[in-house]
């Protein structure tokens, strides 16, 4: 087992620069999660640290050696791909068999390993079927069971629950988590879908066009976003932005001119928004932090007119017309009865409130929030 | 809501299924199952030369055909020698081009399906022989052989390769040479299609997958790459054994079966036998022959070659 | 049709007559026929000049069709078997008159004496059938044999061998280094040179009621042959010659003498100095000094339509004056042995070499026989390993023999 | 990163030469198959060189040693010959029509029949489909005969009593006989390609079956009706064997033949061999450069698909 | 407009049964949703009403006509296909033309619905360019608009969004809901996501094996399931199932013996499960009515032991070990703090408890939980 460090990794193909100078570290033993939306060059990344793609620039440290020239067979490493590329000629033992074959081990070890593999994976009466034999599940874990078989120092995922069914994904998640706690093997693991990034990274990175925006562990990057693109990528339905003037107002407290209403900076953020005073700012507060309040606090309640009730079972999510116009979610208990056209007071919860610079993105109050949480 | 009442549209749609397909079937019928039956039919007749009439003889063309004829009567156990002798050209000339436009065009195909900038350009340059006529191809090649002024002497010579003309089509052997020669030229691209419309099957993510795995380009080969090309494998062979086995073009224009008999191959004799010694009965068996021994050597193929990656 | 049958008949009743009032309802002559020749006219010029010739002086066109040789005969099987009327005339090779005149296809010439007598009675035999004559002969081709003079000349013999057991004698000493003593034409026509032996050694390939004959004759031909090979004699690739390559061998000089089409005689006259080719009469073996002719004529088709009109054409095109410009025009040899006294002939040819053709032409022998290329291909399928010698001579003509017997067993000869 | 500009370093990057995104071995292997593909294509492409300069040279060069490998002449006379001296303007003629006749049935009822396999569970359509695609194992000069016979003397049918032999049509009802079982393959896989959701859309929309197929689905197909009619035009175009056995005039003889008919006993005329025999090739080498697509995907939609 | 009425369809399929003896009847201007797992034969009964598949038996009545009959160009539906089914060859205009054009509707007429439509959707810039050059959500409104177009009695949807990404779907999704309240044309669609039929409906049809398990309003039949597959099928995590045995307490109460832990039926039970005394019996309960209670009302709680955490954002997914050794999962709110192997108490909430009969399936207490939610 081997850390792996990628230092201003770039990989241009033709006019596209898919990965454009990333560096992350990847802890050993360490669980780390790659999320970003479509062509953001997550399976890019995996396929450099897999060697099946040369760097075009940077380097790539597995363990101690830099390894930016071995091929993929001379790295010691096993990839799980998203669509599990079993192969469909041979035995689900026989494609457990391959890797070890091509490591020149021993026989007597090989069938040994797929044999407590297979246990593990519970997955021995199909020992002697073909892939196209199994369900999606099955292959699935063929898939990681050809993975795992060989002990690498390093495990490479990408997306391989993508294919799944919602139930089966659920399992399968849950099995890969008790893997990791048992073998304890570095993995990269790219993935779109964000719970299964919530809850499989130990460190999550959220990448965009080529760059890594945020890397975190998952509650944290979550709750404290570095810039609108991480806020608005994560959760769902995503986080809701307004757009407004930052005003001290004649109190002497900060306020943001929403164009018709006026939401009351919380005290905390003064310092931190300080300087931009004058300037346009976005404010950030996701669907669940969004309370009705019918009868209402006056300070930072925002009247506003439902418009869509889509009740999930589980919650409910409103679709709200503010005064000023602007549209915004909000997920509320599924025992909430609003219905359309109903005129509802909102209160935004203020430890969750986000602050950005609507130009750039970037958070205005990363660095005072996160200071707070330390202290706490 | 509207009813529409139309019942010319909804019997003209009822009736699309024989409407299409009716007329092929019985076009096939007639252009396929009819001439069929004819030629067995006929392959029990004899015609007469004198009378012109085609008399019924039972087996005796079959037997004539593949048994020895001395003594004037069929011997039963004794093959026809010039049975025997044309069967080996036949295999020869199928086996040695088969197997040397397979090879070939199995390397010019792998090649090609690397990633390679004009790769469309290639596969226009490489597909064209086999897109022209035989008869031409075959003529081009007979002029390319041409002992006095072929290409191939002249070349040979100007490179100071040989001093006296080779006189390649009227040796047997060097004949026989000459129309693997132009049979692979002509040949190959078949291959080269077919195996690289199997190679673009070949799932790419499994050669990343061997690659993680360890495998070295030859175990790729044969644990990715050849499991996939089966099915393409199969169907090239076959077509292209069954296209030399009817082959006439190739060797009427280049060598009429010459010189003597050293390459006659089953269709030059079958041309040779119903046409131009006006002997049909004759002909129909050894077609009848032909087509058994198509079939067999389909039916082995698919044998060999039949069973497709994803079945179980 | 009906009219066919009925002119049949009337033809083979007007045999003197020159045929101008065959038939009914043909008082005037069809003014185009159509004539079926065996590949394309560009290789006969001199029949292409005869075809204008004929045009002119008659007003009737001829729509020339081109068959591919090898499938000449097949065509025209096919359409009388239909009894098509699309063909008037062909011209082709007397081999195949034994099978179509036995079929009934063909209408006789009705050309009397006159005509006919200006041919040797070798040739005549061969076109004729009870009497009635189905093909008028229009050009030949046969052996000849041709020496290198000058060579000869520097090996000390004045004169050709003369006989088989010169060309076996004087052969072993004009075979020097890459000059081989003697060559004849082989390659795809083993048959044709086969026969033209078979001719010199006084044997025939069948009697006169259809039986084989031509083992005991035939062993001695293939037992010569032998003789050749063993002493070097015949060049190494031998087996390999055509005609073309026989000829520009032996232009270039490698053979000292030659048995090849006639033709052959023009090229070296052309191409060698004045004096160096020489010309003789062909060897002669046991017991003939024969050659085999291949003689091409005209038929017309019992089915034709315009009968009166195509025999026209077949006598018109066979007549003196065509004969001669046949040969000026393509160095076809005539098939008329006056037409080698004329002076316009004398002056392009020397008189050696005429004389020589004329000999040939009076000499030559040739058989019709029915099933004709069958019997050639069983004939060939023998000789070849046997000329080889990878069979043995003997065994390979029984083989052959007992064959072609079987062949006329089935048809009903024998 | 520093990418140089020089229009060496383009060209080996056009060709993916270079090593630095790449692995070396690669980039090596690449160029490898450049130069073994480059000395392929030049190989093969030597004889059709070869006698296309022959068909440019006057007879007595192509007769005359040391032979030359550019015309020292060159001459359009060959091709002016054959159009003169010989009636290639017949043989064409005979080829465009029986290639053109051919490819017309062909694809007409190689659509039809292929749509309605493609999209029906018809009575026995499996081994109907099976039955087709076994035709195109039957070698055709196994059938010779039986042609030969059928059509110089053809069954009864309609009162018809003439013989077929020698016209265009006997080449044409022959030509179908290889042509339309592929046909009906190549387009039965073409169809199975587009979605079956689209004819069920245009019934939605309000079309009968007749109107889908042929307001929605054919015009969807026209790839594979140009693949289809391309190979069947190009194989009716170049047969040989066939229209040798069934025509004996230029009322009937297709360009192969004339081609062959440049072969007498003993002597073969190059020079306007060689012309006519580009003349042949011609719609081959067209085809081949600019349709390559079509005749490659016809062909393994023909014959790949199993 | 019209409603359409299926009354004891039955498909078959050589010797698959597709649709087995449904009746169903969908009022003009609803929308009724069919769900259920694949192969259920959803797509099958919706081509039967489109008239593209002929029904083996029973009745298709289309406002006041059976059409059984009638080819699908004589009913007069729109159909929107998985896969959008639209003309590759044909401009988004033509698409959308093509439809009124075989119906014979006057050219004026055509262009003047077309561009209303396109308005409707926004896709008015896109008129001119052909399907392959769209985005799938694109496509997808051209889909829906080509049949919006028709004005037809009857729209037919067969999961028009299941192959749209996550976001995208959100967004159809609220479209599709104000499309109809707009034009309130009866509609029929298939999906097999949950919260699409959740939000969609007004009244939802939940199909297994080619048959109707229940057919009702999505709240309604979430919280009402007429038995465990219903019960099952909606909801993710899924409801748990506990089997015990039905048994009166000393205290004359009722109480499930879970072998090793009991739960008290609570009284308003007894009447409806009175006849199951003694019975094996299966208490169903949603995961998010499950609360942890560390400290604990004694009554209904349930010791756990916690085995996986899931934090997805806006909830945590507990995997529990009940002291039963049964596994259960609870959703809980994501500032929950419990970790690995923690001990907690489980509390089932009352109100949705559910019993079932384990061997039918059978929901043991709807009749009685139906009435009381219509006396409250
Ligand atoms: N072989 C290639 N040649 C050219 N461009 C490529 C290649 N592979 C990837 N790209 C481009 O690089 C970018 C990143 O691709 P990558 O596959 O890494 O995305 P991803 O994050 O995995 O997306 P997804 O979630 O859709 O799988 C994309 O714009 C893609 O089009
Ligand atoms: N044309 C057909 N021939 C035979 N069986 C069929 C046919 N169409 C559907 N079936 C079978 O009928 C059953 C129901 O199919 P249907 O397509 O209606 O399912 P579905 O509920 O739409 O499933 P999914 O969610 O997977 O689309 C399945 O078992 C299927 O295999
Ligand atoms: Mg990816
Ligand atoms: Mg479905």
């Amino acid at each position: 087992m081997a850390h792996v460090e990628l230092t201003d990794l770039v990989k241009q193909f033709d006019d596209v620069t898919a990965v454009d100078g990333i560096s992350l570290n990847i802890p050993d033993e360490s669980f780390t999660v790659l999320v970003g939306p479509s062509g953001c060059g997550k399976t890019t990344t995996l396929r450099l640290i897999a060697g099946l793609e040369r760097a075009t620039d940077g380097e790539i440290r597995i363990g101690e050696n830099v390894v930016n020239d071995a091929r993929a067979y001379e790295r010691d490493i096993a990839m799980v791909f998203q669509n599990y590329a079993l192969y469909p000629h041979k035995t689900v033992r026989d494609n457990m068999r391959f890797g070890l074959e091509q490591h020149d081990t021993a026989e007597d070890i090989i069938t040994e390993r797929v044999q407590e593999t297979a246990e593990l994976l519970q997955i021995e009466e199909l020992l002697d079927r073909r892939p196209s034999e199994l369900s999606g599940g099955q292959q699935q874990r063929v898939a990681l069971g050809r993975a795992i078989v060989r002990d690498p120092a390093v495990f490479l995922m990408d997306e391989p629950l993508s294919n799944l069914d919602a139930k089966l994904r659920v399992q399968m998640r849950a099995e890969l988590n008790k893997l990791h706690e048992e073998l304890s093997t570095t993995t990269v693991y790219v993935t779109h879908d964000q719970v299964e990034a919530m809850t499989l990274a130990d460190q999550i990175a959220v990448m965009d066009n080529g760059q890594i925006q945020q890397v975190g562990e998952p509650t944290h990057v979550y709750s404290n976003p570095r810039n609108m693109f991480v806020a608005g990528f994560l959760g769902s339905p995503s986080m809701n932005f307004l757009e407004g003037t930052l005003e001290e107002s004649s109190a002497g407290k900060f306020e943001l001119d929403l164009g018709g209403a006026t939401h009351n900076v919380p005290d905390e953020f003064t310092d931190a928004l300080e300087p931009y005073l004058g300037d346009r700012v976005t404010l950030g507060i996701r669907p669940e932090n969004i309370a009705l309040n019918q009868d209402g606090v006056p300070a930072n309640v925002h009247p506003a007119a439902v418009e869509v009730v889509e009740p999930q079972g589980e919650k409910t999510v409103l679709e709200l017309e503010l005064d000023t116009g602007q549209s915004i979610k909000a997920a509320v208990d599924p025992d909430t009865t609003v219905e359309m056209g109903d005129a509802v007071n909102l209160r935004f919860d203020r430890d969750s409130l986000q602050y950005f610079d609507p130009a750039t993105g970037e958070s205005l109050t990363y660095d005072s929030k996160v200071e707070r949480q330390a202290t706490v | 809501m509207s009813i529409e009442k139309s019942p010319l549209r909804r019997k003209l749609d009822k009736l699309f299924v024989p409407l299409t397909v009716g007329p092929t079937l019985l076009w096939i019928a007639a252009i396929i199952v009819y001439p069929t039956a004819k030629l067995l039919f006929s392959s029990f007749q004899f015609r007469n030369p004198v009378t012109n009439e085609m008399e019924f003889v039972g087996l005796r063309n079959f037997r004539r055909l593949i048994f020895a004829r001395e003594g004037g009567q069929a011997a039963l156990g004794v093959f026809n020698p010039s049975f025997v002798s044309i069967t080996t050209n036949t295999a020869i000339y199928v086996g040695f081009s088969v197997s040397i436009s397979f090879l070939l065009g199995l390397g010019i195909a792998l090649l090609l399906d690397k990633d390679l900038k004009g790769r469309g350009w290639f596969r226009t340059a490489v597909i064209v022989p086999w897109i022209l006529p035989y008869v031409m191809s075959g003529l081009m090649w007979r002029w390319m052989f041409q002992s006095d002024f072929g290409a191939i002497n002249g070349a040979l010579q100007r490179l100071g390769i040989i001093s006296g003309n080779i006189p390649f089509l009227s040796d047997g052997a060097l004949a026989m040479v000459a129309l693997i020669i132009a049979d692979v030229w002509v040949f190959t691209p078949f291959i080269i299609i077919i195996l690289l419309a199997g190679l673009q099957n070949v799932p790419e993510q499994l050669y990343d997958a061997a690659e993680v795995d360890g495998a070295s380009r030859w175990s790729r080969f044969w644990n990715v790459t050849y499991p996939f090309l089966k099915p393409s494998i199969l169907v090239a062979l076959t077509i292209r054994i069954i296209f030399d086995i009817r082959a006439l073009d190739l060797v009427w224009v280049m060598t009429q079966g010459g010189p003597g008999k050293s390459t006659e191959v089953w269709a030059s004799w079958l041309y040779r036998t119903a046409q131009v010694f006006n002997e049909p009965g004759s002909g129909a068996a050894l077609g009848v022959v032909l087509l058994a021994v198509t079939f067999a050597i389909v039916a082995s193929l698919y044998k060999i070659f039949g069973e497709s990656p994803y079945q179980a | 049709s009906g009219g066919s049958d009925s002119s049949t008949e009337d033809g083979s009743g007007g045999e003197s007559s020159d045929g101008a009032t065959t038939g009914t309802g043909s008082e005037t002559m069809a003014d185009e026929i159509v004539f079926y020749n065996a590949g394309s006219l560009e290789f006969d010029p001199g029949t292409e000049a005869n075809i204008e010739r004929f045009e002119e002086e008659t007003g009737i066109s001829v729509e020339v069709n081109e068959v591919p040789w090898s499938n000449l005969k097949t065509s025209l099987t096919t359409i009388w078997r239909n009894q098509d009327s699309t063909v008037d005339a062909f011209n082709g090779p007397t081999w195949w008159l034994a099978d179509f005149v036995s079929s009934d296809w063909l209408e006789p010439l009705g050309l009397g004496s006159d005509h006919m007598g200006k041919f040797p009675s070798s040739l005549t035999d061969l076109v004729q059938f009870d009497g009635q004559t189905y093909m008028a002969p229009e050009f030949g081709k046969w052996g000849s044999y041709l020496y290198d003079q000058q060579y000869l000349n520097e090996q000390g013999f004045d004169a050709p061998p003369d006989t088989w057991d010169e060309v076996l004698s004087q052969g072993e000493q004009l075979s020097q280094g890459d000059k081989s003593g003697f060559a004849f034409t082989w390659s795809g026509k083993s048959v044709f040179s086969f026969k033209q032996f078979l001719y010199q050694a006084g044997g025939q390939l069948f009697n006169d009621s259809y039986e084989p004959v031509f083992v005991e004759e035939g062993t001695e031909v293939l037992e010569f042959f032998n003789g050749l090979r063993e002493r070097g004699i015949i060049p190494d690739g031998m087996s390999s010659l055509g005609e073309g390559g026989i000829g520009d061998n032996f232009i270039a000089g490698q053979y000292a003498t030659v048995e090849s089409w006639t033709p052959l005689g023009s090229r070296a006259i052309d191409e060698w100095e004045e004096g160096r080719i020489g010309s003789a009469k062909p060897p002669k073996g046991p017991e003939s000094r024969a050659t085999f002719q291949d003689t091409n004529g005209i038929s017309v088709s019992a089915f034709s339509e315009r009968k009166d009109a195509a025999k026209e054409f077949a006598r018109f095109m066979t007549t003196r004056a065509s004969s001669k410009n046949n040969m000026l025009v393509e160095g076809n040899p005539a098939v008329v042995p006056e037409v080698y006294e004329d002076d316009e002939v004398q002056s392009e040819y020397p008189s050696w070499l005429l004389e020589d053709m004329r000999f040939n032409l009076e000499n030559a022998q040739s058989e019709t026989y029915m099933a004709q290329p069958q019997v050639d291909d069983y004939l060939n399928e023998q000789l070849t390993p046997a000329l080889l010698g990878n069979k043995d001579p003997e065994a390979a003509l029984n083989d052959a023999y007992s064959n072609i017997e079987r062949l006329y067993q089935d048809i009903g000869l024998l | 990163m520093s990418t140089k500009k020089s229009p060496l370093n383009r060209l080996r990057r056009s060709l993916g030469l270079e090593t630095q995104n790449e692995w070396p071995s690669v980039a090596r292997e690449r160029l490898l198959a450049y130069g073994l593909l480059a000395v392929y294509v030049l190989v093969i492409w030597f004889p059709i060189y070869y006698i296309f300069i022959t068909s440019l040279k006057p007879s007595s060069e192509v007769l005359s040693l040391p032979i030359t490998f550019l015309p020292q002449d060159p001459t359009a006379q060959n091709y002016v010959d054959i159009f003169t001296n010989r009636p290639f303007d017949n043989y064409t003629i005979n080829s465009m029509i029986v290639a053109t006749t051919t490819t017309l049935i062909c694809i007409t009822l190689g659509t039809v029949t292929g749509y309605s396999f493609s999209r029906f569970d018809f009575m026995g359509n499996k081994s109907l489909l099976l039955s087709i695609v076994g035709a195109r194992m039957i070698p055709p000069i196994a059938l010779i005969v039986p042609f030969f016979q059928i059509m110089s003397n053809p069954p009864l049918v309609g009162g018809f009593t003439g013989s077929l032999y020698d016209t265009r049509l006997a080449l044409i009802l022959t030509y179908t006989f290889f042509n339309l079982p592929f046909a009906v393959w190549i387009m039965k896989n073409y169809f199975d390609g587009i979605p079956e959701s689209l004819d069920e859309q245009a019934r939605i929309d309000g079309c009968s079956r007749w109107e889908a197929f042929v307001k929605i689905i054919l015009p969807m197909a026209k790839p594979g009706i140009a693949a289809t009619a391309i190979l069947a035009f190009i194989f009716s175009w170049n047969e040989f064997v066939f229209a040798l056995v069934l025509t004996s005039s230029e009322q009937a003889q297709t360009l192969p033949i004339a081609v062959s008919l440049f072969v007498a006993d003993d002597f073969v005329d190059w020079a306007h061999l060689a012309a006519g025999g580009m003349i042949a090739a011609l719609p081959g080498i067209l085809f081949g450069l600019f349709f390559q697509q079509y005749i490659v995907s016809g062909l393994t939609q023909g014959a790949v698909k199993e």
